[in-house]
Formats: C-alpha cells, structure tokens, sequence
C-alpha cells in the first residue's frame, strides 16, 4: 500500500504501472484493477480556468490519506492499493489524483476504489484556488457534485 | 506552555497569517484558541479543525504542546 | 469511441493512454477517468491454472461490444469510451479486458464502467477454456462472482 | 435456401462440428435448426442461441440466408 503527495507532475498510468510492477504479491493473484484518475477541467462554474494551484497541509494530509486506505483494507478483501494526489501549480488537464485498487474479483476493487475517492474528496485538507481568464482568482468553496 | 496554531487556504489569507503561537494557559478548548487568535468577528461557520492532525470540533480540550489547525472545506481530488 | 478484440499482448494502460492522447476532444474537458483491467489469476476453483485459451465470435462480439458502448454512451453523460478484449491464448498475469469511460464528473464514469464490465461479463460472447497444472483443460461453465 | 448453422466453445468441441448447413426448408424455428442438427439426445438446457449476431430464443423463426449459432454461457472480461 502506498498513498503520497505529489509536487511535481504526475504521470498516473505510469505510477500505477510502476506500482504494481514491483509488487510481486500482485503477480497472478489480481482478477480485478480499478483505477480513478481525476483531471483538472478548463471550466467551473461558467467560466474558463487557466491555471490552479492546490494546496494541502502537510502531514495531516498523508495521515488522513494512510488512514483511508487502511480503513479500505479492513473493509474490502483487496489485495493492494495506490492514492498519489498533486499540489502545487497545476494547468488544465493535468491529472490531480489517481486511485488504484487492486483485487482478486471485481465488485471490491470497484468499491474500495469509490470509497477512498469520495473519502478523499471530503475530507482530505486539500484545497484549490484557481485563476481565471480574467487574471482573477478564487478558492473553490466546495467541490463538484459527484 | 504553547499551543502552535496555523490556518490554510482562503483562511490563512483572510487572516493575513500562516501561523501563531497561543499560551496554553490561555486555552482549555479549540474555540477558546480560535477565540483568542481571530477574535469573535470572523464567522466560525464553514472552519474546519484539527488537534495533531487529527479532525476534532470546536468543543475538544486542547494541552500544551497541540497543534491546532484551522481551515476551510476542502476541494482536494 | 473505441471497442476491439485483440488477439496479440494487450498492454492496457499504454492503449488507454494512447487513445486518450489522440481524442483532442478529451483534452480540459474530462474530469474524470475510470478505468479497469481484468487480468488472468493463476487459480480457479481451488486448482492452478498455468494457460488460458479465450475464443470469441468474431463479429458477434464485436457487435455486442458496441450496443453496450452505445447504451452507455445514451444513459450516462459521458465523454468517451474504450473497450479492449483479448482472445487466443494467455498466461497467469496477462490482461485479459480493459474498459476506460472519460467524463466531466466521476459518478457516471463510475456507474458507466461498471455497467460495461457487468455486461459484458454477462452477455458478450467470449468463453474461456483453462489448462491447468496437471495438463487436463477445461471450460470455464460460469463466471466468479463479482 | 440454406441457413449456415455455427456452434462455439464446448458445444463445439463436443459436438464435433464447428459450423454446417440446413435447408431453410426443413426449419422454421431455431429450436428446428437446433433439432435437426444435434438430436434431441443433447440437451438444450444452458445453450444459448442467436440469429445473425443476435441474441434470440429458441422460438424465434428462421429464413434462407439466416446465421444461426449455438454456444454454452459466456465467460468473458
């Protein structure tokens, strides 16, 4: 099991391909991966987003993530797990999260895999502020309906 | 005998500061440290906390040598 | 939107990756991405599986790989999708489908993903033949439960 | 006048035929074509059956030029 945060670019397909290569617990044991990435959009609320940076807090942001893939562990009999989430600057389509659950039949892997994103999603102390094509910027109060 | 305190986010610039330091003999609660560091003007509505990286309410007691956080609903993800 | 069956080593993540950097309409738009990947386990029914052979109906299953594409396409608000299916013969480890679903928000990749594996397991016409460590061969009669 | 009759997986193997011919003559339903190909000795419990590449049961009517297939469940993804 692996969680992190991430301040420089991230390359989801390439974690997670990298992640599972070196686990040899996951070699032929696996049926099922599920794998959530989240991206960032060029718009939000009607308006066009250039650029947003996302902030966290350190140390209890790992913690909190440690603790939600442990708790997806005890409730799910799945085999591994990866969270990498982005801080720091980012610009539209840069991915911002991937999640990856790996499992031995599908319906856990799905599960898991949902669980920890709308988990990290709600209380995860990450925060975004983005800038607009008006040089304006503004924190995002809350996130996007699932 | 302190209590470190910091804010994130929309909070931390409203407030104009990452962080502060509170006495702890001047603290029993998490309200009485928000209380004493932003005063009663700025609305408690929408502030999320934590003691030692931990989500706690306003309510729990806070000890010397707690780190106390302060911050607005996140949007990670 | 893309449905394939693949009769040579599938890589799942390159081809996902792949598809999404030649779709231009995915780019700042999508929002989220789910994707998953059913591999070949090296067990089955409490016995070791070393081989797999997977037959299809050529043009059938290609058929019925594309209505399930388009009732997704039709029930969800989803950007875009991509089905991949081996066929032939496979190892313990091997990747045997992905399904990728892009859209602005997560909850209709989730449920379109799953709907897509969830029917396809059910429905498209694939069978599966195991070769197990004692050599004798046998059809797959049921799918593991989810 | 002839419907091309095709069997897959085990049905294959175990029948010994991958695909043969009936007259459109001798079958006006699937479960004819299924008849006149296999037997009643084979049963047609767990068999599924489609019609130029489409799902159908073993009631529905077959024409000249008509595809039509027998396979066991499938075990796809």
């Amino acid at each position: 099991m692996h969680v992190a945060v991430i301040d420089t670019a991230l390359d989801p397909l390439a974690e997670v391909q990298r992640y599972q290569g070196a686990q040899p617990h996951l070699q032929g044991q696996v049926g099922a991966t599920a794998i959530f990435i989240g991206s960032m959009r060029d718009f939000n609320q009607d308006q066009t987003v250039v650029r947003m940076e996302l902030e966290h807090y350190p140390g209890m942001t790992e913690h909190y993530l440690q603790k939600i893939a442990q708790q997806a562990l005890q409730q799910w009999p799945i085999a591994d797990l990866l969270i990498l989430h982005r801080v720091g600057i980012i610009i539209p389509n840069d991915p911002i999260v991937v999640v990856a659950v790996w499992s031995a039949h599908r319906a856990a892997a799905y599960a898991a895999n949902r669980f920890l994103m709308e988990d990290l999603k709600s209380h995860a102390p990450f925060w975004k502020k983005e800038t607009l094509d008006n040089h304006h910027s503004r924190w995002v109060e809350k996130n996007t309906p699932a | 005998m302190t209590i470190q305190v910091r804010f994130f986010a929309r909070l931390r610039e409203q407030l104009g500061m990452a962080e502060t330091v509170v006495s702890a003999s001047q603290a029993h609660t998490v309200g009485d440290v928000w209380l004493y560091c932003v005063g009663q003007t700025y609305p408690r509505h929408n502030v999320l906390c934590a003691i030692n990286l931990e989500y706690v309410g306003f309510d729990d007691p806070v000890k010397d040598g707690d780190e106390v956080a302060f911050f607005p609903p996140v949007t990670g993800g």
